[in-house]
């Protein structure tokens, strides 16, 4: 099901833990689904320089936290909200797609813990706030394993 | 991994008996005559067929012609409720239940109430356990037929079937109960336990998958679900899955024999690794009855993790266990059964079921309580949730 | 009986090939997870089915996630037909088939019709045919399906399916055939034939009994059949049975990779068969379409006989085939084949059909021709029937 990337990231998750007075920190996810990803970032000249996350939640959401932290790190804050979901699961050699809501998760924190940063800084736009985490349980939770054309 | 498998999920399904396997395999090759045809392997067949027949109907207290093979226990599931719900729909359209059958139970009722019947879904108190009571008191005029579960397949909670039967028996409604987790497992006799129809299936009890069997009391009005030849005395077409029925036959008898034996046996790794665990392991809780369990069945929530994280882990050790949490289907709710007996949904998902079978030994047991405790540990450090208890903040 | 056992019944059923059993052997035993577990030998049961999968889609033309195993292909033309029938109600009640299908589709039809729903059973010619013009004028605003099966199991008669197939989807009507006597046996590509849904069975095509397959178009409406657990992406509930898929698998890919040549082989089997025995007895008749026939399909009526003596004395001589006579399944009409297409009682009931296969050779044949004039005759002479014909009357 995991590719072996997958289960490297998640036997062996890179970044596990937290930042002592990060520049921006980002929970996203909800319990009841099973999932939540707290996300650490040390942000130097707009530039982060180390991530580190703690997750409750499945395979495919420790190896995307894993990633996600791996991809951030060295990227600028703008570069860093140009990564998707997608881009996550590709550079995990994929996920099955019952567990591509999970890769969601990883780009949704990323997001979360900017704006907090950004927030901290004053450098909010008006109407960035709401786009944040608009994730919820029920969006992402949809399907019960079926495939998306299955009318059943 | 090059370790030796240790395989902690025989709810899940079971490997085949050695023994199994050998009486099944000449009616693959030399034996595969089909059952309907007059000549000489036609008739073995046949013959094959109604002793393992046999074997089904003494291992329960039946006669044999009460018994008709399926082809899984999930079609059994679904031809006995639908069978008497349409066969009876004249004298009413209300069926009793609980919350926390097995999907074939759930979803083949769910889908009678999409077709003008009434369901009843019992809830369980929060060791999984609905007492006659309930039962009694849900009967209503129109209602045809009960349905509940023998034994749970994820909590391995034993329900008071014979009490039930002795009710549905006496308001004159018939009772059919899921036994797939039970039979094999645990003694039944469907007449001293009142049970007009009972689903089985072999390969929960070292039998082959894809062949189920149901229970028919004499005298029960059944309409039929797969429509076809005369097989089955005229009541479930296909052509007979002879190999399988033997399997079934023969496993049924190999647990029968075998049945006080086996249970002290798991018994004791289910009572040692319920002890260990809950005393080793802080924040774990037993989900399901102490005592009116399963032999084999242990569930147990560790809080601030997750169910599939767990099993992935523990798969990496060479064990091979389950979990209630959603995550491993990718579905939105973890199990509905963790959720009647009342564990919030983020405990729900941390839960792991344990099933102990025949090939399992003190040393599995061993083996799993050292790696356990080291694996719970971990994933809780990761976990976001554990951040706040480590700061003295119990109320996460 | 000591002498080898010569098996010209094919069509009820067949042995499993050596290649086959050793495919499914590990899944029995050491590959026994289930397909729904994550851990490693769960995993391996998914991907084993999912190879099957692809065997068999890539076997007819269609894609993988369009085949869905069953427990049987009475299973799945039940499916098929309850399926799309309760799916589509909505648009109408009519289904459209003929009158020689196999009970598995007769039986399923009449069930449906108790239900509110109408079907025209269109009459065949006297060879088993129906025609592409008879179904499109059956075809009424309110028809929702065509079942019309690819060849029949009694007398081998072929339809013609890719030009039905054509006027279903011209019409927009969804189309099924029963195809479990067809495939393995001869080609079929579901897209070039507008299939819309396709009923299989692995034992006739020396798979294993109690497996089948559904091909079901993308995008049709089809209602669940058997419901439960989320298996086969959520639409047949039941463990899958795994070591009978990929027996399955590994049947269907044999059964493709060697077909013309193995047409060729039970083809001469076939025409060398009716050939000599329509020229050494008298007073017979080929029943089915003489050219438009399953390759390995002879079926004969011995006038002034009965089947079920007939097949009991060829058993004697160690040789197993089946006959059309209602006296081998003890009910009152001989076979509904042999009188749709024309056949008095009393010759339908005189009715023999061998089958060849893989493992038939010419010395088979030439036994057979040996004890079959034989057989016949001692048949006749018990027969009060014959009398009157060697009295010279032959308007019997
Ligand atoms: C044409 C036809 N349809 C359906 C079936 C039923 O298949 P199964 O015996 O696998 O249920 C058969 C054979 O028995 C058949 O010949
Ligand atoms: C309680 C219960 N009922 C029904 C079933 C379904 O049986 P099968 O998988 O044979 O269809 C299972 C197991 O899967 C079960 O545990
Ligand atoms: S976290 Fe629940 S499915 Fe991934
Ligand atoms: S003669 Fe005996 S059943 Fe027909």
């Amino acid at each position: 099901m995991y590719s072996e990337k997958v289960m490297d990231h998640f036997m062996n998750p890179r970044n596990v833990g937290e930042i002592e007075n990060a520049d921006g920190v980002g929970e996203v996810g909800n319990a009841k689904c099973g999932d939540i990803m707290k996300m650490y970032l040390k942000i130097e000249n707009d530039i982060i320089v180390d991530a580190k996350f703690k997750t409750f939640g499945c395979g495919a959401a420790v190896a995307t936290s894993s990633m996600s932290t791996e991809l951030v790190v060295g990227k600028t804050v703008e570069e860093a909200l140009k990564i998707t979901n997608k881009a996550v699961a590709e550079a995990l050699d994929g996920l099955p797609s019952a567990k591509m809501h999970c890769s969601n998760l990883a780009e949704e924190a990323i997001r979360a813990a900017i704006e907090d940063y950004k927030r901290k800084n004053g450098l909010l736009g008006e109407c960035d706030c709401a786009a944040a985490c608009g994730r919820r349980c029920d969006d992402v939770h949809h399907d019960h394993g079926y495939d998306e054309d299955d009318d059943e | 991994m090059g370790e030796k498998l240790i395989y902690m999920d025989h709810a899940a399904t079971t490997y085949v008996k050695p023994q199994v396997v050998e009486a099944m395999l000449p009616f693959f090759t030399e034996k595969f005559g089909n059952a309907s045809s007059i000549y000489t392997i036609g008739r073995e067949s046949k013959k094959a067929i109604e002793e393992s027949r046999e074997k089904v109907s003494d291992a329960i207290g039946a006669q044999a012609r009460e018994i008709f093979f399926t082809g899984s226990g999930t079609e059994a599931d679904n031809w006995a409720i639908k069978g008497v719900a349409y066969a009876n729909k004249s004298k009413g359209n209300h069926i009793i239940t609980t919350n926390i059958e097995h999907h074939a139970v759930l979803h083949t009722c769910q889908y009678l109430e999409n077709d003008g019947f009434e369901v009843t879904y019992l809830p369980v108190d929060e060791n999984g356990l609905v007492t006659p009571q309930q039962v009694a008191d849900a009967i209503k005029p129109n209602t045809i037929l009960i349905t509940i579960m023998f034994a749970n397949n994820e909590i391995g909670t034993i329900q008071p079937i014979a009490e039930i039967g002795a009710i549905a028996k006496e308001k004159g409604i018939y009772f059919h109960t899921d036994a797939v987790q039970a039979i094999g497992n645990i003694a039944i006799n469907v007449k001293d336990m009142n049970i007009d129809l009972m689903s089985m299936s072999a390969h929960k009890f070292y039998g082959p998958k894809g062949v189920g069997a149901l229970y028919v009391r004499k005298g029960v009005k059944l309409v039929s679900f797969i429509h076809g030849g005369a097989q089955e005395r005229g009541r479930r077409a296909s052509t007979e899955n002879i190999p399988a029925i033997v399997g079934f036959g023969k496993a049924i008898e190999l647990a029968t024999a075998n049945l006080d034996e086996y249970n002290k046996k798991i018994m004791a790794l289910r009572d040692r690794t319920i002890d260990e665990i809950t005393k080793k392991i802080p924040f774990v809780k037993l989900n399901g009855h102490r005592e009116k369990r399963l032999p084999g069945n242990v569930n147990l929530s560790f809080q601030f993790i997750e169910g599939e994280s767990l099993l992935l882990m523990l798969d990496m050790k060479g064990i091979a266990a389950s979990s209630g949490s959603a995550c491993t289907s990718g579905s939105l709710d973890p199990s509905h059964v963790l959720l009647a007996i009342g564990l919030p949904h983020e405990i729900a998902h941390g839960s792991l079921r344990l099933t102990f079978g025949d090939e399992n030994t003190d040393e599995d047991v061993n083996k799993l309580l050292e790696v356990l405790p080291v694996i719970v540990e971990r994933l809780r450090e990761m976990s976001p949730l554990y951040e706040n208890v480590k700061r003295g903040n119990k109320n996460v």
